[in-house]
């Protein structure tokens, strides 16, 4: 057993009792300070896979962003006392379980061990696809559509998340003094590390995913300080959260027209495209998200 | 021409909906004014892509997405099937939004438009999207606007949309999973490119039972079905018409479109669930059937009646197993099926909300004599219960026959007794919709119950223009038959 | 392996070997404290020094290597300025968490502060942390 | 030298997962995210021996940005209960 | 058992724990933090089909990194729709 494998278990079975933890515990805050421990373990997991974007990617979004938004769920109500699913219920559910991790495991025995095809097919054209890091080029380049639709589904998510917040958005109450003073630090320090994701995104691990959520951190916090603007619900708001999606689609269009075919990028002009295209999903992203994150602690305002 | 078009359909109202979203809540009418244009310029761009389609050589029309070619790159492609899927869904498209555009708290608000376009150009993705992983995308995009839409609805929707987005990502994970088996084996992500390089053995089959209950998930298929008969109706009217009529078709889209490709390889595992998908089938159509008779309110009955149809459009999975003129007759009846459903059901839904608007509430009780004051609404009703019976002169009609004949042709007489007995059923649930809609106001009551709630007239006519089009589309079945035929997919090994 | 690399090997391991036992310790202290503003204090200094032995540690080994375990690969100062990086922002979240977190024990004069299953907000911190409402006991 | 890393790396996952002892037991909320700081702190330490270990600098910035948004959950839940 | 099939084992276990969970837990912030359970199991899988070959293969990864963020927007858009659930019968649309 090299010293390697040993972390390798370690770390699997520390994945697998975390996300049991997670969702046995029986209280809401329980499981949901468990799942954020889960959010550590993984990008640690993700590291050890050598997938260093997801590991960034699992800490920003996975650990930071869906770890404050269910975190905000626990300021709310005191958790109510849960209903217990009916005994034979348990135990069917379990006996279920367990069949079908019987059943994938024999599956994923079949698995082949050589790789696909298309990591030596993306190795092959990056050359002039506008970014050197390969899990950029799918993500801008060779799968662009895929990254257009999932940006949507985080405007429309923000969209629905939105009409449900009655209340007129109040800024909130009075903020205890250190707050302010710690955003004062952390807003610039957050802003500066998402871009510097961004940048980075091109030449090594990193990109327009990461550094939105970096942006939403920032966004988070300044709206926890009180900063009016953060509560990110004006037209500028929603106008910033829809630009990514909106640019990529112009980027598109313009390719379709003037270009060689939809989303065709030119290899002399591919790198300044992909730049663009991720600086202004970036940012989309980041506000996009924080408007999640305010519609969220807003629906829960009940009217005084 | 069509070619280029083609991405236009997916990112044209994608961009739009993000336009709407920008304006104000407060200018509705400005985000109505942005619904209305993209509605018409969709259904311009549908046409020209379906003559397309009708024109081209192989009957397709095939773009790869920023220049790369499979395996890389993602290949958007639309058949003859799309093209069945684009009619309706311009057709119903353009119904609801004029319906909410006429009427806006038929659509929920003006929150509305953002969701409904955005959903428009994620189905229009799924129809003709031909990469496993990006067609995950577009359900995801389909469910996060269709469980939105449902929580604009009045009152307590908030817990059936929250129901239906779990369900849905359950399905979405185990459709996940499956895509994740047939790239282990496959190591592309092209469903055409995939179908050339799976073999009979346990991930492909894992891969099609994976699929089967995730997609069966997400179309509410009968065991999992319990959520649809609480989120429909829920949901604001026109976004009810949306979600039976379209929403359901997408996840049975991609379950056909990822059996098609996959399953001929898979051998005996395929025909094993092809039956499963079948037994399922039968038993939606059977218990759909009965529960709608059981229900006491309009739109409950039309829910039910959405299990119902699913159940036989589960069917054409076993009809198309032995292959031959049999599986050809099966895809041609299922897609006009979808396309005859889809009409009729946006039809009963948009009526249902105008016998709603008008009267106060959806309780048959409280709808009785509503024949004199809105004729035209319950001739809507009417004809589109006649459709989704199967009955002659409607497109089911068209539709059925083709099944039927698809499975007398392989002497499955099993499924062919499941589809008479639904076509009972859905009789049966017709009438008492009518009898009670058309039955006099109680002898005993002096003055006429007080005239129900003016509704704009437009709205009052579109469910009779969408159920005039099932009868009017049931002269070209033949022509959309024979297209769609062609294209039909070789039987099961 | 020059005599210099030598060194700083043993040197480096020395100082992770420090780090591990400080993270332990503050791992050991979050468990064992009896209530909150202790096991703060537990956490912030123990963890945080364990970190910067760490960072410590890997630096010299950084420099020693050159950026590489195989010696290969130059640039060790943007490793070491990243390492450091990583350690000062540990600092000031660490200092400010435990800040805003021990708030309550000693509430700002003017900002009331309804109890959420806190120490009650008594001159002191309190000994006995509050039980959970007995609502929602959580079984460990 | 490697094998010093990868004990240090194992010694360090245990930590974390000691910690989680406390982010589900701990009566209050407050507790748990006491226990979540630490475990950002423990988990950063982690990515960054990782860093070294498999030599991708990006690790690096993962812990960073681990650290950076355990500070924002923090904020996030002091926010909460200080309001309420 | 080789590394590749205990880690695509440990996704599926971590994938069908969720599941199992999702579906029986009657609290819905649980049933949300089961369904993010659930979907790491998944991307566990699809990251170790990443690692079969000699370098991490691209595409995959690119495929975790928007199950991720898709993710992430579903589960603000079920915790907002939780918020509605749990709301307080006076707070109802106007």
């Amino acid at each position: 057993m090299s010293p390697a494998s040993v972390l390798d278990v370690v770390l699997a079975a520390a994945v697998l009792a975390v996300a049991l933890v997670a969702v046995l515990l029986p209280s809401r805050r329980g499981a949901v300070s468990a799942f954020l421990v889960l959010g550590v373990v993984l990008a640690v997991l993700w590291a050890r896979l050598d997938a260093p974007d997801i590991a960034l990617a699992e800490a920003a979004l996975g650990s930071g962003v869906a770890g404050a938004l269910l975190m905000d769920t626990l300021t709310a109500d005191p958790a109510r006392p849960g209903r217990r699913a009916g005994r034979t219920a348990v135990v069917v559910g379990l006996l279920a379980g367990a069949v079908a991790l019987a059943a994938l495991t024999v599956v994923v025995r079949a698995v082949p061990d050589e790789p696909s095809l298309l990591p030596a097919a993306v190795a092959e054209e990056i050359h002039g696809a506008g970014a050197d890091h390969a899990v950029t080029a799918v993500l801008l380049n060779f799968r662009s559509l895929d990254t257009l639709l999932e940006a949507a589904v985080l405007v429309f998510a923000a969209a629905g998340a939105g009409a449900l917040v009655r209340t007129p958005v109040r800024a909130p109450d009075p903020v205890p003094a250190p707050v302010t003073a710690l955003a004062r630090v952390l807003l610039p320090a957050l802003v500066l590390l998402g871009t510097w994701l961004l940048l980075a995104g091109t030449s090594r691990p990193g990109g327009a995913f990461q550094a939105g959520a970096m942006f939403a951190g920032a966004l988070v916090v300044a709206f926890v300080a009180g900063a009016r603007f953060a509560a990110s619900q004006g037209t500028a708001a929603r106008a910033w959260t829809v630009a990514g999606v909106l640019a990529f689609v112009a980027l598109a269009a313009g390719t379709a027209m003037l270009g060689q075919g939809w989303l065709v990028l030119d290899p002399r002009w591919a790198g300044a495209a992909v730049l663009t295209v991720e600086t202004v999903l970036a940012v989309s992203i980041g506000v996009g998200l924080a408007q999640v994150f305010v519609a969220n602690s807003e629906a829960r305002r009940v009217p005084s | 021409m069509s070619a280029l078009l083609l991405p236009a359909l997916v990112l044209g109202p994608l961009a739009a909906g993000a336009v709407a979203a920008v304006v104000p809540r407060e200018r509705g009418r400005v985000r109505a004014a942005v619904g209305l244009t993209t509605a018409a310029l969709t259904a311009l761009a549908c046409a020209v892509v379906v003559g397309g389609v009708a024109t081209a050589p192989g009957h397709e029309v095939r773009v790869a997405l920023a220049g790369w070619e499979p395996p890389l790159g993602i290949v958007l492609r639309a058949d003859a099937a799309s093209a069945a899927l684009l009619v309706l869904t311009t057709l119903v498209g353009v119904a609801v939004s004029v319906t909410v555009a006429v009427r806006d708290d038929a659509g929920g608000g003006p929150a509305f438009w953002p969701l409904w376009l955005g959903l428009w150009a994620a189905l229009h993705g799924v129809y003709v999207t031909q990469d496993l992983f990006n067609a995950y995308v577009l359900l995801e995009l389909v469910t996060v606007g269709a469980v939105s839409l449902v929580a604009l609805g009045k009152g307590r929707s908030a817990g059936p949309a929250l129901r239906y987005l779990f369900v849905a990502v359950v399905g979405s994970l185990l459709f996940l999973l499956a895509i994740a088996l047939v790239y282990a084996e496959a190591g592309t992500l092209d469903m055409s490119a995939a179908a050339g390089r799976v073999a009979p053995g346990p991930l492909l089959t894992a891969a099609l039972a994976l699929t089967l209950v995730g997609m069966g998930a997400k179309m509410a298929l009968f065991p999992l079905h319990s959520w649809l008969p609480v989120a429909h109706p829920a949901a604001p009217a026109a976004v009810s018409a949306v979600l039976s009529a379209l929403v359901v078709k997408a996840a049975l889209v991609v379950l056909w479109r990822f059996w098609v490709a996959l399953a001929p390889a898979a051998g005996g595992a395929a025909h094993v669930l092809a039956v499963a998908s079948g037994v399922a089938g039968s038993a939606a159509v059977l218990w759909g059937g009965l529960m709608a008779l059981r229900q006491r309110r309009l739109k409950r009955i039309v829910a039910y009646s959405t299990v119902t149809q699913v159940g036989y459009l589960a069917l054409v999975l076993p009809l198309m197993a032995p292959g031959g003129e049999a599986a050809r007759a099966a895809w041609s009846g299922g897609l006009l099926l979808v396309v005859a459903h889809g009409l009729a059901k946006a039809a009963m839904f948009l009526a249902a909300g105008v016998l709603t608007a008008a009267y106060g509430s959806d309780h048959l009780e409280d709808l009785r004599g509503a024949m004199r004051h809105r004729p035209w609404v319950v001739a809507a009703l009417g004809v589109a219960g006649v459709s989704l019976a199967g009955l002659p002169p409607t497109l089911g009609f068209a539709a059925k026959w083709q099944l039927l004949a698809a499975g007398v042709e392989s002497g499955q007489w099993w499924w062919v007794a499941a589809l008479l007995a639904g076509g009972l059923l859905t009789v049966g649930y017709t009438a008492v919709v009518l009898r009670a809609v058309s039955a006099p106001a109680d002898a005993g009551e002096q003055a006429p119950e007080p005239p129900p709630a003016a509704v704009p007239t437009v709205q009052a006519a579109v469910p009779l223009a969408l159920a005039v089009a099932a009868v009017v589309l049931s002269v070209l079945a033949g022509g959309l038959a024979g297209l769609v035929a062609d294209t039909a997919p070789r039987g099961l090994a | 392996m020059t005599a210099v690399v030598a060194v700083a090997d043993v040197l480096a391991v020395l100082l992770l070997a420090a780090g591990c036992f400080f993270v332990v310790a503050g791992t050991l202290g979050l468990l064992r404290f009896a209530d909150l503003p202790t096991r703060l204090h537990g956490v912030a200094k123990a963890d945080n020094l364990g970190l910067g032995f760490i960072t410590a540690g890997l630096v010299v080994h950084a420099l020693a290597h050159g950026g590489g375990i195989a010696g290969g690969g130059g640039g060790a100062g943007g490793i070491v300025a990243k390492l450091v990086l990583v350690w000062l922002f540990a600092l000031l979240g660490t200092a400010a968490n435990s800040h805003l977190l021990a708030a309550p024990a000693r509430p700002e004069p003017g900002a009331e502060e309804k109890p959420e299953r806190e120490p009650g907000p008594g001159p002191g911190p309190e000994t006995t942390p509050e039980p959970e409402a007995p609502a929602t006991r959580e079984a460990p | 030298m490697e094998i010093a890393l990868h004990a240090v790396a194992t010694v360090l996952l245990l930590c974390v997962l000691a910690g989680l002892w406390r982010a589900a037991r701990g009566p209050s909320t407050r507790d748990r995210v006491t226990a979540f700081a630490l475990l950002g702190t423990t988990g950063a330490a982690l990515l960054v021996v990782l860093a070294t270990l498999t030599q991708t600098a990006a690790l690096r910035d993962a812990a960073l940005v681990l650290v950076a948004l355990a500070t924002v959950v923090v904020v996030v839940v002091t926010r909460g209960t200080a309001e309420r | 058992m080789t590394r590749l099939e205990l880690l695509l084992a440990l996704g599926c276990a971590v994938l069908v724990v969720g599941l199992v969970a999702h579906l029986l837990a009657r609290d819905l912030v649980r049933r949300v933090v089961a369904l993010n359970v659930a979907s790491a199991g998944v991307m566990i899988v699809l990251l170790v089909l990443a690692t079969r070959g000699t370098e991490p293969d691209p595409v995959a990864q690119a495929l975790v990194l928007t199950g991720i963020v898709i993710m992430a927007a579903i589960t603000g858009l079920a915790l907002a729709l939780v918020r509605r659930v749990e709301a307080p019968e006076d707070e109802e649309a106007p």
